[in-house]
């Protein structure tokens, strides 16, 4: 006998589980600070950031990828996980607690050369090649955890097949005096890719980049290597990856998608889509019986609207007492609306009270906040949005001046401990 | 409670609440706006730390296995112990599959019952009643006092009325022992009800539960507890926390309603611990511009474009324009049309009120409409 | 109304589960590289190293938790964590997958102000106090992950209530010959602590510090901050926090515990701990009903024994083939002894094939590693375990050396790529 | 196969197996070392991208619903689809629950169809074959075909023997059509067996299983098959892969042998992908210094100190010093003291054989033991 000539038993795992191949595995970037949105992420990363009365920003790209069928999947994470990581935990609110596959959260690890953070997002992927090779995957789907929307990836990847391409980016179609402001794509007759520009002055295209990407893995996995290697690199996606498959002459195509999709990077935008869930003619539809948006929640009774309650144009969720008044807004698990208290055009989030009489107005309050009675929150519009930060607690007959954004210690500096 | 695992007889012949048990063990009947009855037995078993806990199926379970199936909601998912869901029929029972009394259905579970770890069983022969607690005080009292049966007895909150059919009434003398066990509606001996809750070492229930059977008995109140009496040290263990019984569809009715008061609800869903139940992928409840709402309990998943008045809805339940709802319960996935108006009436899972449609009950006798059905 | 009359709803839960308060948590670390495994632990942490045919060093820590009623503990990673963080998972099956506490990997993190890694085992307590105070709880336990030993903790966690200690400190009486060797304590009559020696030359004690303990948690708590302000400490607990807290007159009782326990921080230590399993006069047993050590396998047939095997005084678990001899040794899951193969006094890590006629003695051989056929490994004795790392390929006719130490790249330059 | 589920009848009356199905069905068998009959359905569904499946009690169905409650081991636990239990009973039945034939089986679960989303059942209605396969080529040809129904036939392994009375055989003509089914012991037309394994609509199968109650039919070939050959369009699809019936004692015998079969092992285990059963905690099996072992598959658990030639050996099984096994296939947690002598025997779960005992069967003719007998 040669050694050329042993073989391995059938039936032979990997030591921790059954392991089998999976054509598309799914990485999603959830390492980001966000911290556009100031308060709200200071002590969670933004995917994590409460959204729709139930969810949070995650919940949309993982729901999409369970609905995608896409199986297995890992969350990159860095900053402030430990909210993500129980929030995520086994996965089974979005049926991904799956034996062959699953969702894995891949923080930065240590290895017997060095630790590292993740340097970019083209390195958070890098580092992680080893989880990626064990699947051996044909396709690889780049998602980015920060992003409101419903989408079939399955569908792209069918695209992405299709035209046997190296690389496809999902784009949409955003108004010409807007294109400035995105990552853009030109393209010839055939959707095939043949420039790219970032945040151009003047666009040659109003294809805007999601943020979505189907890769050949093996095409990914070498630009990443030879990337690595390069000490001028970002370890970006938009700023290094795509220009250098772009420029080795790779194909890349757009793939259009038209469907609701927004990035909630800012406090108005965060607030807009919330806003959006309440409009009738938003396309962003949360009662698709065939596209469910999971999350997870723990349980709670059914809310309970007082006699003198009065609430209309509004969602209201599990947990919350309701006494006052609620127009156009949004409330969390067990938020508190006292009596006499009047919110309006408002995002209240888990946990929160607001104390008799006060006017609350435009604003977007975070979890755990205690709001007193008699506050007042002036002014503020669709695009002057106040921020109370998650525990701020906010002492009777305050005054919130409109677009103020308070964290816990903010208030506590400017009104002293209550 | 480390040495006690939790048994619970989740239904037998229970007529009086009519339609609502047509299709359901009284076990899976749903209350408080999105519970189901047998959430509050389960959590109070695993709030007082017992994590081993038999339910023993009845005709009509397919609602009931559906909802408890895996335990994971109540932390019963488990490689030692956890829950186990016993099928009505047992290789050991020559009958039919299925029990017609509460003795025999613990009979048909024997081998459950030997091979758990624990010695002290908290029994339940039955699902209908509603309360909160912690059983550490109860269980200590089983023990200190050397009873080899304990039963929990008390006044339930809905006790202004006369006691119902099925229930069984208790006298306690000055130390505490069970003096007489009587039917609710024969004659009045004294206040106190039973919780039908016991605890009982394991190998004396085997060993009385086998002697009952052998001599053609069925039921654990007539056949084993009553002439137990006298013979077996049975002490009765007094509670004192607010209880609802629901034995009949007019007490359905009104503890259904007592959960309106905030008080009464906080004590009952959180008393001595959250109640827990299946977790339901459901968007929060949205009212429209033309909604009104007040004193009601609202379940995610609702629409509500009407008015509610006194009511409970639960998930999923939609209420049209202009429709009027007052004093009613609303289960799972009703939908009410526009203009049609209801009061003091109980719709079931998925019924359909059409367009205009008009159903008054009274609040002593609520209309109660069967799953399903579209008037 | 005032602002201190406002009341949160009951049933009101944090927003990820229902986190009870939990009188007793338990801390893992589990971060350490054990460099004086060598090969083995290359590529994973030293915890997640298998033993005992079915089961990884870290089950013991795990299934102890468990069957103690430690249902809630975090378990601190940081060094090559993937292995163990997929190992780990949901705790599934530890039965530590509970909704109301279970298993945590805590990997470090990016904080909005600055990314750190684990600096000592105190630090990584100190950079996980937010987990541990979201269940409120009396007492702490920390252990280690790389022990072999079954221990009922509760009993522990009693004995530090009954004696109303502030820490208690597991101990093993060992050999005074030995005693130099061990963080060493010094009781009173009472077995309360009344110094501490870390490897002295003439011990005043033969009570070893098994590295397991039982802290008041506020106690911990108010060390660990006040540790974290001194530059000059090194984070550590046996170096810092439990001289600290000694010199500090606090009460430090030593909990006396005279089962099995065995640190495998070294090849040849891990090599009789695994031995031990084999011995019918060792207190290691397995087959204890009250006492189960779980551990996450695959599902794999039984395994087969052809016609010309020859097995004796050993350990064979599922999937393995064994053709050949095989004699006072361990396989782990898929190993293949082949025909004319002999395998003596040696533990043969999963999925790892031993060619024709290769005579094996004395060694730990890691996963997944191939033995030509013909080899020959010399000599060796309990005090001189030759090792084979993970992924290693060992050509047909090669001869290793007694107490050789080959990784599979060492093994590639000293043989050529096969 | 995302638009397929599977539908397995786990049992009906399999009086051929004598004392192995006395206290379980079929599906719930021990095989091949450390499986159960179930394992290998359910992980051909499985591996075939399957993700719905339900699984159809009988009478004893206590150690099924223990083995694959949950359904976490195949993957099938599940938000959407997963694993459904479904008991015997119904509410759409008016027997005393239990079921008489593979039809009336069906019928029972009409609700549990009528709810999946699939169009296309995989319909097992016995689980008396083990194989391993991927069914995406059948479901091609099925679709591609045009058929109503396609029956999955082939010739299995242990050919050689007569086919058995419980046995379907068909023919089929040049084209695919099924020609004909008939009873294996009648007369030979072919030797063709059914897998008992059919696609067909969802639709189509609730309205032939609607006719054929109606009519007082209860078998699902007899009843529903044979009666539409000629006007339905039924295809067959030939299954080329090596199965194994053991729909008698001596074929389960010969099947559980083949195991020990290298080849024969490795495609049955894992031909089309990996059988999933349930995990337990065991320590590996042990050998001392006096153990000899030839041949043989040996479980987790298992403390070998005799000898074991051409056996099985499930897990937790105690082999003492001196005792000598030929050819027999010994189940869970038996225990075979010191000198016993046992060949071509089936112990089956928890048996013990005393000291020195002796029990000799024939190749043919295998002695069986039922479960938790002391010899």
């Amino acid at each position: 006998m040669k050694i050329e000539n042993l073989e391995r038993p059938v039936c032979v795992f990997p030591l921790t589980s059954n392991i089998r191949k999976k054509e598309t595995v799914a990485m999603l970037l959830a390492g980001g600070q966000g911290s556009r949105l100031g308060a709200l992420t200071a002590k969670m990363a933004k995917p994590a950031v409460p959204f729709g009365g139930k969810y949070r920003i995650i919940d949309f790209a993982l729901s999409n990828c369970s609905n995608s069928g896409i199986d297995t999947l890992g969350v990159l994470t860095q900053y402030q996980p430990l909210e993500l990581n129980s929030y995520i935990a086994t996965g089974q609110p979005w049926d991904l607690d799956r034996i062959n596959g699953g969702v894995y959260v891949l923080p930065p690890y240590m290895s017997a050369k060095a630790g590292e953070w993740y340097k970019g997002t083209a390195n958070a992927i890098f580092q992680n090649i080893n989880f990626i090779e064990q699947f051996e995957p044909e396709y690889v789907v780049i998602l980015s955890g920060d992003h409101i929307y419903k989408m079939d990836y399955s569908l792209m990847v069918d695209f992405h097949k299709e035209r046997g391409a190296d690389l496809t980016i999902a784009v949409q179609t955003v108004p010409w005096e807007e294109a400035g402001r995105f990552g853009l794509m030109v393209t010839d007759d055939n959707d095939r890719i043949i420039d790219f520009e970032e945040k151009p002055e003047n666009p040659r295209s109003n294809q805007a980049s999601m943020g979505v990407y189907v890769f050949k893995w093996e095409i990914l996995r070498s630009f990443l290597i030879a990337d690595d290697a390069d000490p001028d690199s970002s370890k970006d996606f938009g700023k290094n990856i795509i220009p250098a498959i772009l420029a080795a002459g790779k194909s890349i195509y757009a793939y259009d998608f038209d469907g609701y999709w927004k990035d909630v990077g800012t406090v108005e935008s965060l607030w807009e889509a919330n806003m959006d869930l309440l409009s009738e003619s938003s396309d962003l539809n949360l009662y698709d019986a065939d596209w469910h948006i999971y999350s997870r929640n723990p349980v709670m009774p059914p809310h309970y609207a007082a006699a003198g309650a009065d609430v209309s144009d509004s969602m209201i969720t599990e947990g919350c007492i309701v006494e006052g008044k609620v127009e156009n807004s949004i409330l969390f698990a067990g938020v508190v609306i006292s009596q006499g208290a009047q919110v309006k055009n408002s995002v209240i989030m888990p946990n929160t009270i607001i104390g008799n009489d006060s006017h609350v107005n435009y604003s977007i309050i975070a979890e755990n906040a205690i709001i007193g009675c008699d506050v007042v929150f002036e002014g503020g519009s669709p695009s002057c949005i106040s921020v109370i930060g998650p525990e701020a607690v906010i002492p009777d007959s305050a005054v919130i001046k409109e677009g103020a954004r308070l964290s816990a210690e903010d208030a506590e500096n400017l009104f002293g401990e209550v | 409670m480390k040495d006690v695992f939790g048994l619970i007889i989740s239904g037998t012949e229970d007529q009086e609440l009519r339609d609502l048990t047509m299709m359901r063990s009284i076990a899976a009947v749903p209350i408080a706006g999105r519970y189901r009855v047998i959430d509050f037995y389960l959590s109070n078993l695993v709030n007082s730390g017992i994590h081993n806990v038999g339910v023993i199926t009845y005709r009509n379970y397919h609602s009931l296995m559906d909802h408890i199936s895996g335990g994971v909601e109540w932390d019963l998912s488990r490689k030692r112990d956890g829950l186990f869901i016993l099928p009505p029929m047992s290789q050991h029972t020559n009958h039919n599959g299925f029990y017609s009394g509460t003795a025999e259905a613990i009979n048909g579970v024997k081998s459950y019952i030997s091979r758990c770890a624990q010695n002290t069983c908290l029994l339940h022969t039955n699902c209908r009643t509603i309360f909160n607690t912690n059983y550490s005080q109860a269980y200590e009292y089983h023990k200190s006092s050397g009873a080899d049966i304990t039963m929990m007895y008390g006044i339930p909150g809905n006790k202004t009325e006369p006691p119902s059919k099925g229930e069984a009434m208790i006298s306690v003398d000055e130390s505490g022992a069970v003096t007489d066990v009587f039917p609710g509606r024969t004659y009045k001996k004294s206040d106190y009800i039973s919780m039908d809750t016991y605890f009982i070492n394991k190998d004396l229930l085997l060993r009385l539960v086998d002697d009952c059977v052998m001599r053609g008995g069925t039921d654990f109140i007539r056949d084993i507890i009553i002439p137990s009496l006298g013979k077996l040290n049975v002490k009765g263990f007094y509670y004192t926390e607010p209880s609802y019984k629901i034995d009949t569809l007019e007490r359905y009715f009104k503890a259904s309603l007592a959960f309106l008061d905030t008080g009464i609800r906080n004590s009952l869903i959180d008393g001595s611990g959250p109640v827990y139940t299946k977790v339901k992928d459901e968007v929060p409840a949205r009212y429209s511009k033309s909604s009104r709402v007040a004193n009601s309990l609202v379940s995610d998943g609702c629409y509500i474009e009407g008015s509610i008045e006194n009511s409970l809805l639960f998930r999923g339940v939609q209420v049209a324009r202009g429709a009027v709802i007052k004093n009613c319960i609303i289960m799972q996935e009703s939908q009410i049309q526009a203009n049609a108006v209801l009061e003091n009436v109980i719709l079931d899972k998925k019924c359909t009120i059409l367009r205009g449609r008009r159903m008054v009950g009274t609040e002593n006798h609520p209309m109660i409409v069967a799953k399903g059905s579209t008037i």
